[in-house]
């Protein structure tokens, strides 16, 4: 029986400053034992426990995909303790990761499907993991249009702005970054994500919805979505709790008789419905 | 004693129908026998439900800190001109309004937002001193008649007098009448026995180190680090307690011996000219540790060093925030 | 199913015998405070008490427990699993309903996906003897309420009953079979079970405090927003007197130690009505204040368990409802909610 | 513990904390005039006494110290004016407690020392040295892993 509360130690193979304030890095972790990688096999949305010595736990959304072979990423904000001793580590260190956990994002149901990706800030982590997997050579058949709007608050913040680049010149793939305000170098869009959204007007038919970023953003961009004609179960998002164990025990993440950790983080806003407004 | 409570409950609705305060705190009828609890009055029909009694045990200035916080954090998001100001009556004894000057005097809140109903005070029923009195009984049924209490407990019918089963805190209590009042209920009760205050910390004083230690080992051994204590005390109302801080973290969350007895030195330290000894923490323990032997002693070098009682005068600083420099202790001065 | 007879006065030196092959947890009188602790040479259990200060819980959950181990080098943390420590173990005279808690905690901790092996290794390592309860040990003991009963053998492998000169000792588990020797080879006959069973019906019909647990599960499915929640928290210390004292509590916290280059991970129990047990790092808190947590606390043990596991997390003790500080009544709460 | 107690080789080892202005300076002309101390000491700086959280002094004793020295300005002469008088105050009762519960009166210390006053801490430092010595290590409220 694995003991789900025993993290594996994997490696600081990377690290990658993503954002000009310097406090958003990318990890990249490499697992020490090599057969550890085959039993930490993911699905995009889920997340793991970031381990440091001495430090504590700290839940983050995966945001590689799981067609990224040979290692994991995560993109973390300096916040707490562990955030902030994660960001104050060199490559080369070792450190304990336990997961993967809670459901992931449901590919099954997004099969086939158009699928409409909005993201703001640095919540966009999983659902890069999202677009990677389906943009992979092996998968990209099995999924319809894909639409990317991403919105951070000025251009020093968007994350994975390679990628983006990338992203950009495919042709199966609707991408459209925006900020809140530009700076002398921006070049493209300008405006709020909910305005984007209305704008760009994906359409409803055959299509699923997966939002996911800060409160605010939410609040206001899924009016766009239910006047777009989006039911409820066609939006899907992902919650945020304090956790500690991510298995469903400790007792802390949960809304209502759900577990964040365990039957979440992904819920559709039909499911969110039918939970109590805890969160 | 029922003169009293007919008093206090004309005067909480008075005070209600006058708008003198929104709400008023007291005491009513608890679901178990021979208990009483805090209650929040808010319309004069309900002030009936007041009672004044040798059961009143937690010290209400705790609540009165609590709501005037929140009502302030509520304000928080009105405009200066909407703000409104609420006013927190409070039946308060004694000890109740010493601990209503330290928050004054460390400037909780005005005087102009509490309203003290100030009551005497004979003393209070020690719950667990009552229960070691019937030999750890349940009690099933139980009235104060007099001077005794009448119990029916599963071991039969009991009778245990009231002097005896007193708080410590009260027995040797030097300010059984309120301090500071806005209007007070019924007459000065008798003094109680301060002369004695001291002698239960003088006789530990004069144990031996290792005794002392082994005494001070053991009684935090039973605490099973679930803050009722701090919680209870009207004194404890940092926003986030040093053993929450996570940044750094000052003591660890666990059961470990050392950390259980840094928690609670580090808080009993706190109550330097502080601790009213109103017993409230004593009360709440569910483990029956005797917090008193060692508060007691911060009170008595309050006493001795700085010639503070606290929250004895409105008109005092807290002894720790000022200093005397040619008065004050210097004997604890190494010199090689 | 094995049955025999034991002297009145002979439980103490069975409970003492035992601890010769195993840790034998018993309740025993430490001041004024009837505690389970680890049975040691010199200390008497104390079988003549009404129940204990603390839930036994803290034999399979202990307050703080290590997970793990760990050490810096120079190649980085070496993590080790601690060894797992679990001795053979006898929990000797346990109450009913706390027994009953076993069971409940059971649901939670040996899920199929997740097993907590911390607890199960200990679980499965100890041998559970009850105590029936002949008469309520309190007057606000309210076990029949919430599925329990005086005289149960749920939750453990032997009962022990009072019947008048002698406890009727049965053995329901091959766990519990296990330990047949100790008790003599006095068989029990019928007029011994029939007793038994005269007794059980009357102690059940002897708890008069009742509370309408079952009812409530439809009405707290409805009634999340229902003012009746400000109702409650006024007094609430918010201290974990309830929680900790609680044999079905089970949240806990995960913190790591470390001294020099050596670390522990440990658990250690937290409660839902600390204002930090759901405090995020950003500031924002889903259960602000201590209205949201009262609600927590009640929901998660009449509606939420009754959801995941059907079946309601209190088992009746009433230990939260004679420590509570100030008074907050389970009973009276439950009561107050069958009438929304 | 025990066989560290009965090696006659082990050191104590003891935290100094020291106000910058005085102390902190003291120490340093110790220094430059070569004079001679026990090794024992751990120094940590701090702007002035008055800002000394008692706690450090606990926590100190909690991880694993034997003995905390903690040395500011004399009184009247403290770069904050009065820092060093509030501060007294508190660990007047802070010592006064700790021994109330068992714990060695000389394993907390408290001193002036000057910055003209070299030579004054090298005593104070050799004296605590020999006073934390003598108790041997110390085990109340020192945490142990695990």
């Amino acid at each position: 029986m694995q003991n789900p509360y025993i993290p594996y130690p994997v490696v600081v193979d990377k690290i990658i400053t993503e954002v000009d304030t310097k406090d958003i890095k990318t990890f990249r972790f490499k697992f020490v034992n090599p057969e550890d990688e085959a039993k930490y096999s993911y699905i995009p949305g889920q997340f793991g426990e970031l381990s440091i010595y001495g430090k504590g736990e700290s839940p983050i959304g995966i945001a590689s995909s799981p067609t990224q072979k040979g290692y994991v990423e995560f993109t973390v904000q300096k916040a707490g303790v562990v955030t902030s001793a994660l960001h104050e580590m060199e490559e080369g260190t070792v450190m304990g990761l336990r997961g993967p956990l809670g459901n992931s994002w449901p590919l099954e149901f997004l099969e086939g499907k158009n699928i409409v990706i909005v993201g703001g800030g640095f919540a966009f982590t999983t659902l890069r993991s999202l677009i990677n997997y389906m943009i992979h050579d092996d998968n990209r058949k099995r999924f319809g249009n894909i639409t990317v709007i991403y919105g951070a608050r000025n251009p020093g913040l968007l994350l994975y702005k390679d990628e983006l680049t990338e992203w950009g010149k495919r042709s199966d793939l609707n991408l459209n970054v925006t900020v809140d305000k530009g700076d002398a170098n921006w070049k493209g869009r300008e405006g709020f994500v909910p305005a984007v959204c209305k704008e760009v007007a994906p359409s409803k038919e055959n299509a699923v919805a997966v939002i996911c970023g800060p409160p605010v953003m939410i609040r206001f961009t899924l009016p766009v979505f239910f006047d777009l004609g989006f039911s409820k179960e066609n939006i899907i998002t992902s919650l945020e709790m304090r956790m500690k164990c991510g298995v469903g025990k400790c007792g802390r993440c949960n809304v209502g008789s759900k577990y964040v950790c365990k039957d979440g983080p992904v819920f559709s806003l039909a499911e969110l419905d039918k939970l109590t407004p805890e969160y | 004693m029922e003169n009293i409570e007919t008093k206090l409950r004309e005067e909480a609705k008075r005070l209600l129908l006058e708008k003198k305060a929104d709400v008023i705190i007291g005491y009513e009828k608890g679901t178990l026998p021979l208990t009483a609890t805090p209650c929040f009055i808010t319309t004069p029909e309900e002030a009936d439900k007041l009672v004044w009694n040798d059961l009143c045990t937690q010290n209400l200035a705790k609540f009165v800190h609590d709501l005037i916080t929140a009502h302030k954090n509520s304000q928080k998001r009105v405009k200066p001109e909407d703000r409104k100001k609420k006013i927190i009556g409070v039946v308060a004894r004694g000890c109740t309004t010493r601990s209503l000057i330290i928050h004054l005097q460390e400037r909780q809140y005005g005087r102009d937002e509490v309203y003290i109903i100030g009551v005497p005070c004979t003393g209070y029923v020690d719950s667990k001193g009552l229960k070691a009195a019937i030999n750890g009984a349940d009690i099933i049924e139980g009235s104060i008649e007099g001077e005794k209490i009448k119990m029916k407990t599963s071991a039969g019918e009991k009778s245990v007098a009231l002097k005896d089963v007193l708080a410590d805190s009260c027995r040797t209590c030097r300010f059984n009448n309120p301090i500071i009042s806005d209007v007070m209920v019924g007459n000065l009760a008798p003094s109680m026995n301060p002369d004695s205050e001291y002698d239960d910390v003088k006789d530990f004083e004069a144990k031996s180190i290792e005794e002392r230690w082994a005494y001070f080992t053991k009684e935090m051994e039973k605490c099973i680090r679930c803050n009722a204590c701090r919680q209870a005390c009207p004194s404890c109302y940092c926003p986030t307690c040093f053993v929450e801080q996570s940044q750094p973290q000052w003591v660890g969350i666990g059961e470990d011996k050392t950390d259980t007895q840094v928690f609670q030195f580090m808080r009993l330290y706190h109550m330097v000219g502080r601790c009213v000894d109103c017993g409230s923490c004593v009360a709440v323990c569910p483990m029956g540790v005797d917090l008193r032997k060692f508060l007691k002693k911060i009170d008595k070098d309050c006493w001795e060093l700085f010639g503070n009682r606290a929250g004895s005068s409105l008109e005092d600083m807290p002894p720790l925030g000022k200093y005397n420099e040619h008065g004050d202790k210097e004997d604890f001065i190494f010199n090689p | 199913m094995e049955k025999c007879l034991i002297k009145k006065d002979a439980l103490a030196g069975i409970a003492k015998k035992m601890t010769e092959n195993f840790l034998v947890w018993a309740p025993v009188k430490k001041e004024d405070n009837i505690l389970f602790v680890p049975l040691q040479k010199g200390t008497e259990p104390f079988f003549a008490y009404l129940n204990s200060k603390n839930a036994p819980k803290n034999v399979f959950f202990p307050h703080t427990e290590t997970m793990m181990k760990y050490t810096r080098t120079e190649k980085g943390m070496v993590f080790s699993e601690d060894e797992n420590k679990a001795a053979e173990s006898v929990l000797f005279g346990v109450r009913p309903c706390d027994a009953h808690s076993f069971v409940l905690l059971d649901k939670l901790f040996d899920q199929e996906k997740y097993k907590d092996g911390y607890y199960i290794a200990k679980r499965q390592k100890t041998t559970v003897i009850s105590l029936a309860c002949v008469k309520p040990p309190y007057a606000s003991c309210f076990c029949t309420s919430v599925d329990g009963e005086p005289v149960s053998s749920e939750g453990a492998d032997i009962l022990l009953t009072d019947i008048g000169s002698y406890y009727l000792v049965e053995f329901f588990t091959p766990k519990g079979e296990k330990l047949v020797k100790y008790f003599g080879d006095t068989k029990a006959d019928t007029a011994a079970e029939t007793k038994k069973n005269e007794i059980a019906a009357k102690a059940k019909a002897a708890i008069t405090s009742k509370i309408p647990a079952h009812v409530v599960k439809p009405i707290l499915d409805k009634n999340f927003d229902n003012p009746f929640w400000n109702t409650i928290h006024g007094k609430c210390l918010a201290c974990g007197t309830c929680t900790y004292l609680c044999p079905t509590c089970h949240c806990f916290d995960i913190s790591d130690e470390v001294k020099g280059t050596d670390g522990v991970r440990i658990r250690s129990w937290d409660s839902c009505m600390f204002p930090m047990f759901t405090k995020e790092t950003s500031g924002h808190n889903p259960r602000p204040s201590q209205k949201e947590r009262w609600r927590q606390r009640t929901m998660h043990k009449f509606k939420y368990y009754v959801d995941n596991f059907n079946a309601i997390s209190c088992v009746g003790c009433g230990r939260c409802v004679m420590y509570c500080p100030v008074n907050i009544d389970i009973r009276k709460i439950i009561e107050d909610i069958s009438k929304l | 513990m025990a066989e560290n107690l009965a090696s006659k080789d082990w050191e104590p080892k003891i935290v100094a904390i020291v106000c910058n202005w005085c102390t902190y300076a003291g120490a340093d002309l110790a220094g430059i005039s070569r004079i001679q101390y026990p090794p024992n000491v751990r120094i940590i700086r701090v702007p002035c006494t008055g800002r000394i959280n008692p706690f450090y002094i606990v926590k100190a004793l909690q991880t694993g110290a034997d003995g905390v020295l903690v040395s500011g300005c004399h009184p009247g002469e403290c770069h904050y004016i009065s820092g060093n008088l509030v501060a007294r105050r508190k660990f007047a009762a802070l010592k006064s407690f700790l021994s109330y519960i068992g714990m060695e009166g000389d394993r907390t210390m408290f001193t002036w020392v000057s910055a003209s006053e070299g030579d004054r801490f090298a005593q104070v430092i050799r004296g605590v040295t020999a006073k934390v010595k003598a108790l041997g290590p110390a085990d109340k409220l020192k945490k142990k892993l695990g």
